[in-house]
């Protein structure tokens, strides 16, 4: 091992790079290699448990996708607010400050994870998995794009309902165990308010339901296909209404942020959570928004769907078929491509050197590679499209939630539970009944 | 006097220390004193204690609130004060009459120049100095300066401790244009040191004249825009309105003055009700409420920025030529005799109650804090109310611990 | 409140939805300097005149208005004789070290003057004692002292410094207005009731310079 | 000054009054004895001839040789402060009614001046310290103490030249008060 050392300390930098490169490629090498030759069994056994290969890959792929999520979340919120408040916001770190949220998160990770004297231990670092895991488990049955789904339930809704309902255990878990008078009552509070508004916000979805006949959210996407006009928000206002509001209070967002009011109980259930721990609260709150805006998009606002429906441009070019010429393309547009571009700065301006206007032209070559790869993306695959237009709608809805935070006020909890059970709840009746008697009344009259 | 117990306090850093970390509970570790204390410090069936403060997100200042919990409700409350306290009665007795002015300063210290007015205005009573009219103009101008300064930013306190994050920073915006402008006039922006015994310590100058022309052309229209966000918001005025309710009465029984006890119908202001310097000439109103509540607290203070810009403006307009400072020998030692002044400040009346022995230091300074009185009914103002409602209230009654704890 | 409910909060948002789009009031401080009026006194700087020399001449006068003591200056008199302090004394236990002290204006034992004066303070204590160790009296105290020495030795003024709790810097700055007080013995030495003791040779000045510069006085012994 | 105000003061007054009426500026002054502060505070507050109903202020004063408590007051029927002295109260245990049954409000300001001063306001519910800790066994406002006495015992004991005491250590203790003629 001495000797190992000895002649890593010897090398030079550049030596070094080189030499771990070397390793890297090494280790790719024969790993493809391996690949290559065990590719046969390894498929099989894939594909014999295709359902598994595909949940787990999912799980994987959405646990991963969480986190540039809560950190663009974390960024815009930062970022809108102030500039609603006629601050900058975040600008040192990275373009327009966007990397701030990543040091955020750096931070969280390299503080210290604290556990105050009289917590409950084993609970207090559970309760943090168990709220996150609710958030991150709900994503698996959101269709992000034609074909683009964890699993496709046809108890889709149920399952959802369900397991973000898991999310206030958490909650509840972290208020009792840090031994804390604030947590605890922000841990109630989040009990009582997210039991309260579930009741509201499953009765509002229930209308549409009726409707849609399917609780397949795949099934509701495809049924919402066609113009906009067609989106489940134009019958059901009152039903998106009431789901908008209690969604708001299910995701713990102002106005109805009583279990984390600052100004009140510190922050309650997460008072005493410090480090990775508070992370993770921390994230799973910002994937609570996206989820809501996500659930609202599919639910209301046509999921994937584009607002008309897009033209077919078929694209009678393929690029297969020019053979040997395809590599000369290749090489010959960038170059053609840049200087084309770079002709006019340096034409036009004469008082640009070249070498500016070659940087310049290049630059603009590759945005406009970018846009154009971009555009046959969207234009000849499905899911592109899909997802871009499903992030656009639920980003729209995200921009809304922070929107809301930066204008308004923190509710009352009397006058919040009043609000539920008094008002919300006798809405989404009265829309559940409405619906059902038009339901009828349509089907007997058709018939 | 002894202590009465032999356990020490948990305040005591030697103690907390050497003993092992126990969980801290607001209960003293010593006998009751007094009646209140005993019945304050008894648990009733299902009640808990929360101990709010020192450090809490929005207690205004190191103020430690012991309340009383019955489940979210309050059942009782107790202030305990004194974590700020510098002795500054005790500094200024030590010090030059001119340095009390500084020692004074930092009381409160959103709304400084009140602060150094009502010491000022005590020692050249004692003095028996006449302040020219220009510097008396000036101070006028200054100091209703400071209170718009002052209101803009309990509108945002307010809002914050409602969960509101926007209007905190647009009323730091307004606050910090009228706090450049007065460190312009002055030379600093917060704790001004500008008043002096006789006089006020520069002339206005052309960098402040230009600030202040340019702010009042739309100081108007941008308060009353950023008031849009919550006059009408209806979640604000739910929260607010009977919240907090105090009648005239009662206020007054408790000391109550200044906006607070505006909003419960009386219109009591110092500068009407006892004129000083050359509030007399000039033509405001006193704009009251009658309902008494936290939102009535609010709106008042509202109406009192708009009555400030017309004395402003005023101002401008009649301001005499002449000197700023009277003619006084560096060192003064003013005739034995007491003097009491006070003057309308944003919060209520602040008073200085000085007594000379003839030497060059003041043999007695006493400062009243309106801020003080306020604080001590917020204990009847809560009762019954949520936890969440005990930050509103606090807000509304605007106290500032730095001339709470003195 | 409006009739329409809800209509608050539509106002409300749209009002911060169109303060999204105005012009920020950030200061993007260090490339952009805030604009400070001329009269602004927070500059923490001493001010050079047009030739570079520093404005400041040390008149102590700005240390002794502060009233809460925050300056703290230290110089050497006009005629480079007497370092003169003027500043906050120092508050934490830990700090009060000699060099601590000796910033703060305090008196501290200083070994060099140990050989120069072996003053006899009896007297000086009996005309404290007569004053009230008062240091509004400090002219008439500083007269009695003259009285009896001849002149005012500078271990004197200390020890009225350290009696009375006046600074130093005003006991000196007092010592040295006053045309009929001195600072040095007069020429015939017999009017002194207690007169210095003679000036040692070389190296004891030298042992006790060291000692002093060195402070614990471990350096004393190696000169010996 | 309001002579029409001091006659009626004096004539209503006049018995429990310790000392003639004083009148500067804007106020007038009026002392009484300790024993007549309910009485007085009472019939300024209630009698429609006065109706005293705003309590400007409440504080003690110290003049090194006895105590007072100084009240202000503001009424309608006269443009002067009222000030109301409670005089001659003894150093060692100045006693003095309370007036939170009439001014609930005087009640913190009771509080502090028995914080700054030691003097015990009977019938005050709540009498207790406010500013200083309640383990603090000094009166810091009163003019026998040179901010050692407590802080005697703290780190920087002696270093402030205004913890210094100023007095020869064989004077009595009496002759090193800074006095005022009350």
């Amino acid at each position: 091992m001495t000797f190992v050392a000895r002649t890593w300390n010897r090398l030079t930098i550049p030596g070094r790079v080189l030499l771990g490169l070397f390793l890297l490629g090494g280790l790719l090498t024969g790993a493809l290699i391996a690949l290559i030759i065990f590719s046969e069994p390894i498929l099989e056994l894939l594909g014999a448990n295709l359902p598994l290969v595909r949940f787990v890959g999912a799980a994987t792929v959405v646990l991963l996708m969480t986190i540039p999520t809560a950190f663009l979340i974390i960024y815009m919120e930062m970022k809108i607010i102030a500039l609603m408040n006629l601050r900058l916001g975040p600008d040192r770190v990275g373009p327009f400050g966007s990397l701030l949220s990543v040091v955020h998160g750096l931070k969280v990770l390299m503080k210290e994870d604290f556990t105050p004297t009289g917590a409950d231990a084993p609970v207090f670092t559970l309760a943090p998995v168990v709220t996150y895991l609710a958030s991150v488990m709900t994503l698996l049955v959101i269709p992000f794009a034609p074909g683009l789904f964890g699993q496709d339930m046809n108890i889709a809704l149920l399952y959802f309902f369900a397991i973000s309902g898991l999310g206030v255990v958490g909650l509840l878990m972290g208020g009792w165990s840090s031994f804390n008078k604030y947590s605890l009552l922000g841990g109630l509070r989040s009990a009582a308010q997210v039991i309260s508004y579930e009741v509201p916000l499953v009765l509002s979805v229930v209308g549409l339901l009726i409707l849609a006949g399917t609780m397949s959210l795949n099934q509701l996407v495809l049924n919402q296909a066609g113009w906009f006009t067609d989106w489940y928000i134009w019958q059901q206002p009152l039903g998106f209404l009431i789901f908008f509001i209690a969604a708001t209070a299910e995701a713990n967002r102002t106005p109805f942020d009583l279990t984390e009011a600052d100004s009140e109980i510190v922050a309650g259930f997460a008072t005493e959570y410090s480090g990775m721990r508070f992370g993770f609260f921390f994230f799973a709150e910002y994937v609570n928004v996206f989820i809501v805006s996500a659930l609202t998009v599919t639910l209301f606002f046509g999921g994937w769907n584009a607002p008309f429906p897009f033209p077919e441009i078929a694209l009678a070019f393929d690029p297969g078929s020019l053979g040997i010429a395809l590599l000369i393309l290749v090489a010959v547009v960038p170059v053609v491509g840049t200087l084309i571009l770079a002709m006019p700065f340096y034409l036009l301006r004469s008082s640009m050197p070249f070498w500016q206007a070659l940087v310049i032209g290049f630059v603009l070559f590759n945005i406009v590679a970018v846009a154009a790869v971009l555009g046959w993306a969207f234009v000849s695959l499905e899911w592109v499209a899909g997802l871009l237009w499903f992030m656009l709608k639920t980003y729209t809805f995200v921009f809304i939630f922070v929107w809301m935070r930066g204008t308004l006020p923190r509710v009352r909890i009397d006058q919040l539970m009043g609000f539920a059970w008094k008002w919300l709840l006798p809405a989404s009746l009265l829309n559940l009944f409405v619906t059902a008697g038009a339901v009828v009344l349509v089907r007997e009259l058709g018939a | 006097m002894t202590a009465t117990s032999s356990r020490p306090s948990a305040d005591d850093p030697r103690i907390t220390l050497d003993q092992e970390l126990g969980i801290f509970e607001p209960v003293p570790p010593y006998p009751p004193r007094t009646e209140r204390e005993a019945e304050f410090y008894t648990l009733g069936d299902g009640q808990m204690f929360i101990n709010m403060g020192p450090q809490h997100p929005s207690t205004h200042g190191v103020l430690r609130l012991v309340l009383k919990l019955e489940g979210e409700q309050v059942v009782d409350l107790d202030p305990v004060v004194g974590y700020l306290h510098r002795g500054v009665e005790k500094l200024c007795e030590n010090a030059d009459y001119h340095h009390t002015i500084s020692q004074v300063d930092p009381l409160e210290y959103i709304s400084a120049l009140f602060n150094e007015w009502a010491p000022v205005m005590a020692y050249e009573k004692l003095l028996d100095v006449e302040v020219p009219r220009r510097a008396e103009y000036i101070r006028v101008l200054s100091a209703e300066l400071n209170r718009i300064a002052s209101h803009a930013l309990f509108m945002g306190w307010m809002a914050l401790d409602l969960g509101g994050l926007t209007p905190i920073l647009w009323s730091f915006i307004e606050r910090d244009e009228i706090v450049e402008m007065l460190g312009a006039l002055t030379g600093q922006r917060m704790l001004f040191n500008y008043f002096r015994i006789g006089g006020v310590n520069g002339d206005l100058n052309h960098d402040f004249m230009s600030r202040l022309g340019d702010w009042m052309t739309r100081a108007t229209d941008q308060i009353e825009a950023n008031l849009t966000l919550l006059n009408t918001n209806e979640i604000f005025v739910r929260r607010m309105r009977g919240l907090g309710t105090i009648d005239g009465q009662t206020a007054l029984q408790m000391c109550w003055t200044g906006p607070n006890l505006r909003a419960t119908g009386l219109p009591f202001d110092i500068r009407r009700a006892h004129p000083f310097s050359v509030y007399q000439e000039l033509d405001f109103d006193i704009p009251t409420r009658i309902e008494g509540d936290c939102l009535a607290r609010y709106l008042l203070r509202l109406d009192e920025i708009k009555q400030s810009l017309r004395i402003i403006d005023q101002c401008l307009h009649r301001m005499p030529d002449g000197p700023i400072m009277a003619k006084l020998p560096r060192l003064i030692r003013p005739r034995p005799g007491r003097a009491y002044a006070a003057v309308e400040s944003p919060r209520g009346q602040y008073a200085a109650y000085a007594i000379s022995d003839g030497t060059d230091q003041p043999f007695r300074l006493r400062i009243h804090d309106p801020s003080f009185i306020h604080l001590q009914s917020v204990g009847q103002l809560v009762q019954g109310q949520l936890i969440a409602d005990t930050m509103a209230v606090m807000a509304s009654l605007d106290p500032v611990m730095g001339g709470v704890d003195k | 409140m409006s009739f329409i409910p809800g209509l608050g909060l539509a106002k409300g948002m749209a009002l911060t939805l169109r303060r999204f789009f105005e012009p920020k009031a950030t200061i993007r401080y260090p490339e952009v300097r805030a604009d400070v009026s001329p009269k602004f006194r927070g500059r923490l700087q001493l001010l050079y005149d047009e030739w570079g020399a520093l404005k400041c001449e040390t008149c102590f006068q700005c240390a002794q208005a502060c009233p809460i003591e925050c300056i703290d200056m230290g110089g050497i008199d006009t005629k480079g004789r007497y370092h003169v302090h003027w500043g906050p004394p120092e508050q934490y236990a830990e700090r009060r070290e000699e060099s601590a002290l000796r910033r703060s204006g305090r008196t501290v034992p200083d070994r060099a003057y140990e050989h120069f004066e072996q003053l006899d303070m009896s007297p000086v204590e009996a005309i404290l004692d007569d004053h009230d160790y008062d240091p509004k009296r400090m002219l008439s105290i500083l007269e009695a002292v003259q009285a009896v020495y001849g002149y005012l030795p500078v271990a004197a003024l200390k020890q009225i410094s350290f009696r009375s709790g006046a600074y130093y810097a005003l006991i000196y700055g007092t010592a040295s207005y006053y045309g009929h007080l001195r600072l040095d013995p007069p020429r015939d030495a017999g009017q002194a009731r207690v007169a210095a003791s003679a000036r040692p040779d070389e190296s004891v000045y030298l042992a006790s310079l060291g000692a002093a510069l060195d402070g614990r006085g471990a350096a004393a012994g190696a000169v010996h | 000054m309001d002579r029409v105000f001091r006659r009626r003061l004096e004539a209503r007054l006049g018995p429990k009054l310790t000392g003639p009426v004083r009148q500067r500026h804007d106020e007038t002054e009026i002392r009484i004895g300790a024993a007549g502060v309910t009485d007085v505070l009472r019939t300024l507050h209630d009698d429609p001839e006065f109706r005293f109903t705003f309590l400007a202020d409440l504080a003690g004063v110290d003049t090194g040789t006895v105590m007072q408590v100084v009240y202000h007051l503001w009424s309608d029927v006269t443009p002067d402060w009222l000030r109301v002295i409670a005089d001659g109260l003894s150093r060692d245990d100045p006693r003095v009614p309370s007036v939170t049954f009439l001014w609930q409000g005087a009640e913190w300001q009771e509080r502090e001046a028995y914080d700054m001063f030691g003097i015990t306001f009977e019938g005050n519910r709540d009498l207790r310290r406010i500013y200083m800790p309640p383990e603090y066994t000094s009166f810091p406002l009163r003019k026998d103490f040179y901010l050692p006495d407590d802080a005697a015992r703290s780190p920087g004991a002696g270093i402030r030249h205004m913890e210094q005491v100023h007095v020869p250590r064989s004077a009595p203790p009496a002759t090193s008060i800074r006095r005022i003629r009350a």
